[in-house]
C-alpha cells in the first residue's frame, strides 16, 4: 500500500501552481519589471541538476561528455543568478517613498 | 546528507522563493523578498554540493565555473541601462532554456547517477520528462534568442510570414512527439538529439512571424516555458525545489501574459499566431488627411505648466527611447517649485514590457507614491489643467472607446482629453505602436511639441 | 535514498497553508459568513477516517469498540457535512444582484 | 483500488475544497464553489468506501449512519433563522471536534486498520499525530459547546474569571505534554483516556472567562483549532485530502479572527485572555449625565427622508435582534418610489459574527451591489442628506477617532455625523457592545428613534 512519491511530487506541483496563482497577482503592477528578473533568477535553480551531472558519478573522468553538459550549463545558471538578482536588487533599491527628496 | 534532510532545505528553498515573489506585493517588502530568494538559492545549491560530498578536483572546477558565471551576471546586472531591460530579461531566459537542455542531456548520457535507470534502459517516466525538459527549454532558449534580437535590433522588429507557416509548426509539432513516443520504445540515442535539434528549430519558427512590439508578451510566454521546463526536469530528478519554482516561474509567466493581453485587449492568440505587426504599415497611409494642428514650443509649454494648479504626466515608449526620465523629473522639481500639484499616470501597457515606466521614473528617483494606476487616476484628468504626455500615444487614444473597427478597441485608456489642456511631446505625427492616428492630435484642447522627448523636456525646464 | 512520505506530506501541508492564505484573504467580506459554514463542512472530510475506522477490520466483530467510535463519527461528521453545505447553499442562494426586484 | 490511485482521488477532492473557497470570492461564483465543495466531499467519501470494498453488513450501518446524521443535519438547515447562524456554526464546530477525538481513539484503540503499528506498539510519530489530533479536537468540541451555550442564552455571557485562572490552564497544558511524552515511552491505554479527559476540561477552561459578545472571535479561533486537528489526523491516516483541508481551514479561521480583531482594534490576546465584558458595567453607569437628546418619532422620521435626495442605511446588531431586515427592505423600497436614492453601508464588525449584516440583507433581498463596504461609502456621508442608523452603535462612535482612552479608539468607524441628520433607531441610550457611550446621541442634528428596530421601520413605511 506504499503511495509512489511521483504522486506526491505530483500534489506539490498542483499546490504550487495555486500558490504562484495567487502571489503573483498580489505582485503591484508598478513592480512587473523586477518580478520579470527575479522569477528568471530563481528558475536558475535549475542548477542543483547541473552540479549533480557535473561532480556526481566516476571521479577520475571528471571530463565526460555527460559531466561537461553539466558544467556548461553550471556557467549558464551561474550568470542568470548573480545577473537576475543583481539587477533585481538595483530596481528595487530605486523604488523610494517621499522624503527629503534624493 | 541524508535524502530526508536533503529534500527538507529544498523544501525551505522552495519555499523562500515563494517569500520572494510575495515580497513584491509592495515597494516596502521587495528587497526583503528578493534577499529571501537570494538565500534560497544559496541553501539550494549549498545542500546540493554537500549531499554529493565530492570535494576533489570537480568541486574546483565547480567553484571556478560558477565563479566565471557569476562575474559576467554580475557585470551585465551593473552595466545595463534601464531601458534595455526586456532585451536583459529576454537574453537570460535563453540562458535557463539552455541550461535545461544540457541538464537534459547529461541526465540522458549518464543515467545512474540521477538514479534514472542505465543508458539504454532508462525509465520511461523519466524518459519523458527529460524528453518535455529538453524540449521545452530547447524551444525556450532559440525562442529567446530570437525575441532578444528583435528587441536589440539586430534583426528586423518586422513579422516575418511565409505559405504554410502554421502548417509547418503543426507538422513538426507532430513530429516532435512521434520522436517521443519511439525514443521511449527504442532508447536511442540520435532521437533524443533530433529532438532537441527540432526543438530549436520550433522556437525560430514560433517566433519569427511576431512583430518586434509584441515581443513583452513573447518574453512572458518564454518566461511561463522556461519555468514548465524547470518543473519538468524538477520531476526527472525528484527534486521539489525545482518543482515548486517551475510552478511559481510557471504561472508567473502566464499571469504577466495574460495581463498584457488584456491591457491591449487582444487575445493571446492573436499574438502569437502573429503578423499583426503587418498592418502598421497600411493604417499609417490611410488615415494622414493633413488636418490642421496646433504646434507649441517650450516657451508655450513652459508658460501654460507655470500657471496651472495641477499637472498630470503621462509617460509612454517614448520617454524610454529618449531616456527623458531624469530630465522629466527635473522638471517636474522645477515645477514644484511654483506650486504646482504633480502626479504621473501609468497606464498598464505604457512602454514595451510591464512595469516599464514605474522602473524608468524609479530609477530618476520619482516616489513611487507619487506615481497612480490608472484606475486611480483616470477621474482626476477632469479636474486637472495641463496633461503632459511623453512619447505616449496609444494609450491615450479615444478611438479605443468609440470605434470598434480599431485594433485598440475596447483597451482602457487614460482619458487626458478630459483635462483643460493637453500637451503632445513626440517627434511627428506618427502613430505608435498599434499603427493608428490619434484623433487627440488635432483638437482644439492639444498643443503638440514636436521633438526629442528630452531635448524638449530640457527646454521647458530652462523656460521655467 | 528514498524519502520519507512524511516529508513529503509535510511539503503538501506547508504549501496548503500557503493556499489557504490567499485563498481566505481573497473572500470578500460579504461572504465571511458563509465562509465560516463552508469550512464548517469541509473540514467534516474527517469522515474519511471514521469509515475507515467503521468498516476496515475483521468483517464478524462489526460491532468492536473501535468500530462504534468509527460509526459514532460518521453520524456527526454527517450532519456536519449535510448541516454545512445545505446551510450555506441556503445563503449564498439569497445573494442577488439588482434586477427586477424580487 | 491501488493506493496510488486513491491518494489522485483525495488530491482531487483537497483541489475541489481550495475551488470552493476561491468561489467565495464573489456572490456570482460562490455558488458553482460550494458546488465544487460537495463533489469533493462526495468523491473523497465514495473512494474511501470502495477502497475499503467491504459491502457486507457494516457498509449497511454506514449508509443508515449516514443517513440519520444528514437528515439532521439537513433539517437544521433547513429550519435555522438566519439570525441564528453564529450559535450554528458553533454548534458545528462542536460537531467536527468530537468526531475527531472519535477517529483519534478509533485510531488508538485498533491500529492495524491504519497501518500504524498493533495495539501497545503504535509507531511513536503516529501516537504524537493521534495525540495532538485528540487533544485539539476535544479542546475544540468543549470550547464550541460552551460557546453555543453562551450564544443561545442557555449560559450567562459574562466572564467567569477566578483566581489563579491562567495559572491553572498553564498546569495543564504542562500535564498534557508530559501525558504525550509518558504515553509515547509506555503505550499505556489509560494515558490517552486521561490526555482526553483533561483537554476537555481546558476547552471549558478556556473558553469561559471570555464574554458572550467576544464568542465570534472565538468561534473562529475554535475553526481554526479544528482545522489543525484535521490536519494532525490527516498526517496519521496518510491522507493528503485531509491534510489540504485542515491547512485551508485553519488558515481560514486564523485570518477571520485576525480580521476581526483588527476591526475592533484590539489585540488577539487581549480577546482570548478573557475578562474584558466585565468594564461594560462599569463604564456604562459612568456616563450617564443626563444630556439632552431630541427624541422623534416615526412621522418625523419619513417626513426628514421623504424629502432626502440620498439616504444611507446604517444596520447593526439591533437588527439582527430586532429581525428587521425585511421591514427595512420594505421601507426601503417606498423610499425609492419616492425617488429617495438609497444604499446600505456595512462595517466590518457590525453585527456579531464576519458578514452578519450582508447575510440578513441578503435574506431580505437586499441586492448586493446596493451594499458597501465602509472604504467604499465612507466619503459618501458627507454628501447624503439622511443617515438612518438601525440597531448600530459602536460603528458609529467618533470617540474611536478621539479618545485614546476609549477601548475602542483607534478602530475605523463610519462618519455617519458627518450626513445632514442621523436617525438612530434604538430602544435606550443604553450602550452597545463596547460598553460605552456614544456622543453622536447629543448632537444636534442627531434624532433618536426611541424602539424596537422592526416596530419603528415598519411605521415609517405607514407614514411614508
Ligand atoms: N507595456 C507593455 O507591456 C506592452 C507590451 C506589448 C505591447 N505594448 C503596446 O505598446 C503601446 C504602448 O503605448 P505607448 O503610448 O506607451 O507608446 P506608443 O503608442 O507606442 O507611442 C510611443 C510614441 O512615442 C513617440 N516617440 C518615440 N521616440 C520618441 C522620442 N525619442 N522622443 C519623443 N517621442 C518619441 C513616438 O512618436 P514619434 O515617432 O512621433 O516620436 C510614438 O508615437 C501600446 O499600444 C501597447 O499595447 C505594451
Ligand atoms: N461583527 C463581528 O464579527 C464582531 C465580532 C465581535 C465583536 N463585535 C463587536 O460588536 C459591535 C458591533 O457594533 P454594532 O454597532 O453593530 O452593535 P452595538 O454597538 O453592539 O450596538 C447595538 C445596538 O443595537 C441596539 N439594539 C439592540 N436590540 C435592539 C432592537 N431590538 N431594536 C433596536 N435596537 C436594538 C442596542 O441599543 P438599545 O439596547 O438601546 O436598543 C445597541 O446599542 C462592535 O463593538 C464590534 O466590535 C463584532
Amino acid at each position: 500500500m506504499e503511495i509512489d512519491p511521483f504522486i506526491f511530487r505530483l500534489s506539490i506541483f498542483i499546490l504550487a501552481i495555486f500558490v504562484g496563482y495567487y502571489v503573483v497577482w498580489s505582485v503591484t503592477p508598478s513592480l512587473h519589471t523586477p518580478l520579470m528578473s527575479v522569477t528568471n533568477a530563481i528558475s536558475s535553480v535549475i542548477i542543483v541538476g547541473a552540479i549533480v551531472a557535473a561532480l556526481a558519478g566516476d571521479n577520475n573522468k571528471i571530463f565526460d561528455t555527460s559531466n561537461i553538459f553539466g558544467f556548461l550549463a553550471i556557467i549558464l545558471a551561474a550568470v542568470n543568478i548573480f545577473g537576475g538578482f543583481l539587477v533585481t536588487h538595483r530596481m528595487l533599491a530605486m523604488y523610494k517613498k517621499k522624503r527629503k527628496d534624493k | 546528507m541524508s535524502a530526508n534532510l536533503l529534500a527538507i532545505f529544498y523544501l525551505v528553498s522552495g519555499v523562500l522563493f515563494i517569500l520572494a515573489l510575495r515580497g513584491l506585493s509592495s515597494p516596502e517588502t521587495s528587497r526583503r523578498g528578493n534577499f529571501y530568494g537570494i538565500i534560497g538559492m544559496a541553501i539550494a545549491i549549498g545542500v546540493t554540493i554537500l549531499s554529493i560530498g565530492n570535494f576533489s578536483t570537480g568541486f574546483v572546477f565547480l567553484l571556478v565555473f560558477l565563479l566565471i558565471g557569476g562575474s559576467i551576471g554580475a557585470f551585465i546586472a551593473f552595466k545595463i541601462p534601464m531601458t534595455a531591460m526586456p532585451e536583459l530579461v529576454a537574453g537570460f531566459h535563453s540562458l535557463v532554456g539552455l541550461a535545461a537542455v544540457f541538464v537534459a542531456i547529461s541526465a540522458f548520457l549518464n543515467p545512474e547517477v540521477f538514479n534514472l535507470g542505465f543508458p539504454g534502459n532508462i525509465k520511461i517516466a523519466s524518459l519523458i520528462e527529460m524528453s518535455l525538459g529538453a524540449a521545452i527549454g530547447a524551444i525556450t532558449f532559440t525562442g529567446s534568442v530570437i525575441a532578444f534580437l528583435k528587441l536589440r535590433g539586430l534583426m528586423s522588429g518586422s513579422p516575418i510570414t511565409f505559405l504554410g507557416q502554421h502548417f509547418i509548426n503543426l507538422a513538426l509539432g507532430v513530429i516532435l512527439i512521434g520522436l517521443v513516443i519511439y525514443l521511449c520504445n527504442t532508447q536511442k540515442e540520435y532521437l533524443f538529439w533530433s529532438l532537441i535539434a527540432i526543438s530549436f528549430l520550433v522556437g525560430v519558427l514560433l517566433i519569427i512571424p511576431i512583430g518586434g512590439a509584441d515581443m513583452p508578451v513573447v518574453i512572458s510566454m518564454l518566461n511561463s516555458y522556461s519555468g514548465w521546463a524547470a518543473a519538468g526536469i524538477g520531476f526527472t530528478l525528484e527534486n521539489s525545489a525545482l518543482i515548486i519554482t517551475g510552478a511559481l516561474v510557471g504561472s508567473s509567466g502566464a499571469i504577466l501574459s495574460y495581463i498584457m493581453c488584456k491591457g491591449m485587449n487582444r487575445s493571446f492568440f492573436n499574438v502569437i499566431l502573429g503578423g499583426w505587426g503587418a498592418t502598421e504599415d497600411s493604417s499609417k497611409s490611410v488615415s494622414k488627411e493633413q488636418k490642421p494642428v496646433k504646434n507649441g514650443n517650450a516657451d508655450d509649454a513652459a508658460f501654460l505648466m507655470k500657471n496651472a494648479s495641477s499637472v498630470i504626466i503621462v509617460p509612454g515608449y517614448g520617454m524610454a527611447v529618449a531616456q527623458a526620465q531624469h530630465a522629466l523629473r527635473e522638471m517636474v522639481d522645477s515645477l514644484k517649485k511654483n506650486g504646482v500639484k504633480v502626479s504621473y499616470a501609468i497606464h498598464p501597457v505604457a512602454g514595451r514590457m510591464p512595469g516599464h515606466m514605474n522602473v524608468l521614473l524609479a530609477e530618476a528617483n520619482v516616489p513611487y507614491d507619487e506615481v497612480f494606476e490608472l484606475e486611480d487616476i483616470n477621474n482626476d484628468f477632469a479636474n486637472c489643467d495641463v496633461a503632459y504626455v511623453i512619447g505616449a500615444n496609444d494609450v491615450t487614444n479615444p478611438v479605443a472607446k468609440t470605434d470598434p473597427q480599431s485594433p485598440i478597441y475596447g483597451m482602457p485608456i487614460l482619458d487626458v482629453e478630459k483635462s483643460k489642456s493637453v500637451l503632445f511631446v513626440k517627434r511627428s505625427l506618427s502613430p505608435g505602436y498599434a499603427g493608428i492616428d490619434n484623433d487627440l492630435f488635432y483638437r482644439e484642447n492639444t498643443l503638440m511639441l514636436f521633438a526629442d522627448a528630452k531635448k524638449m523636456t530640457e527646454e521647458i525646464t530652462k523656460s521655467l
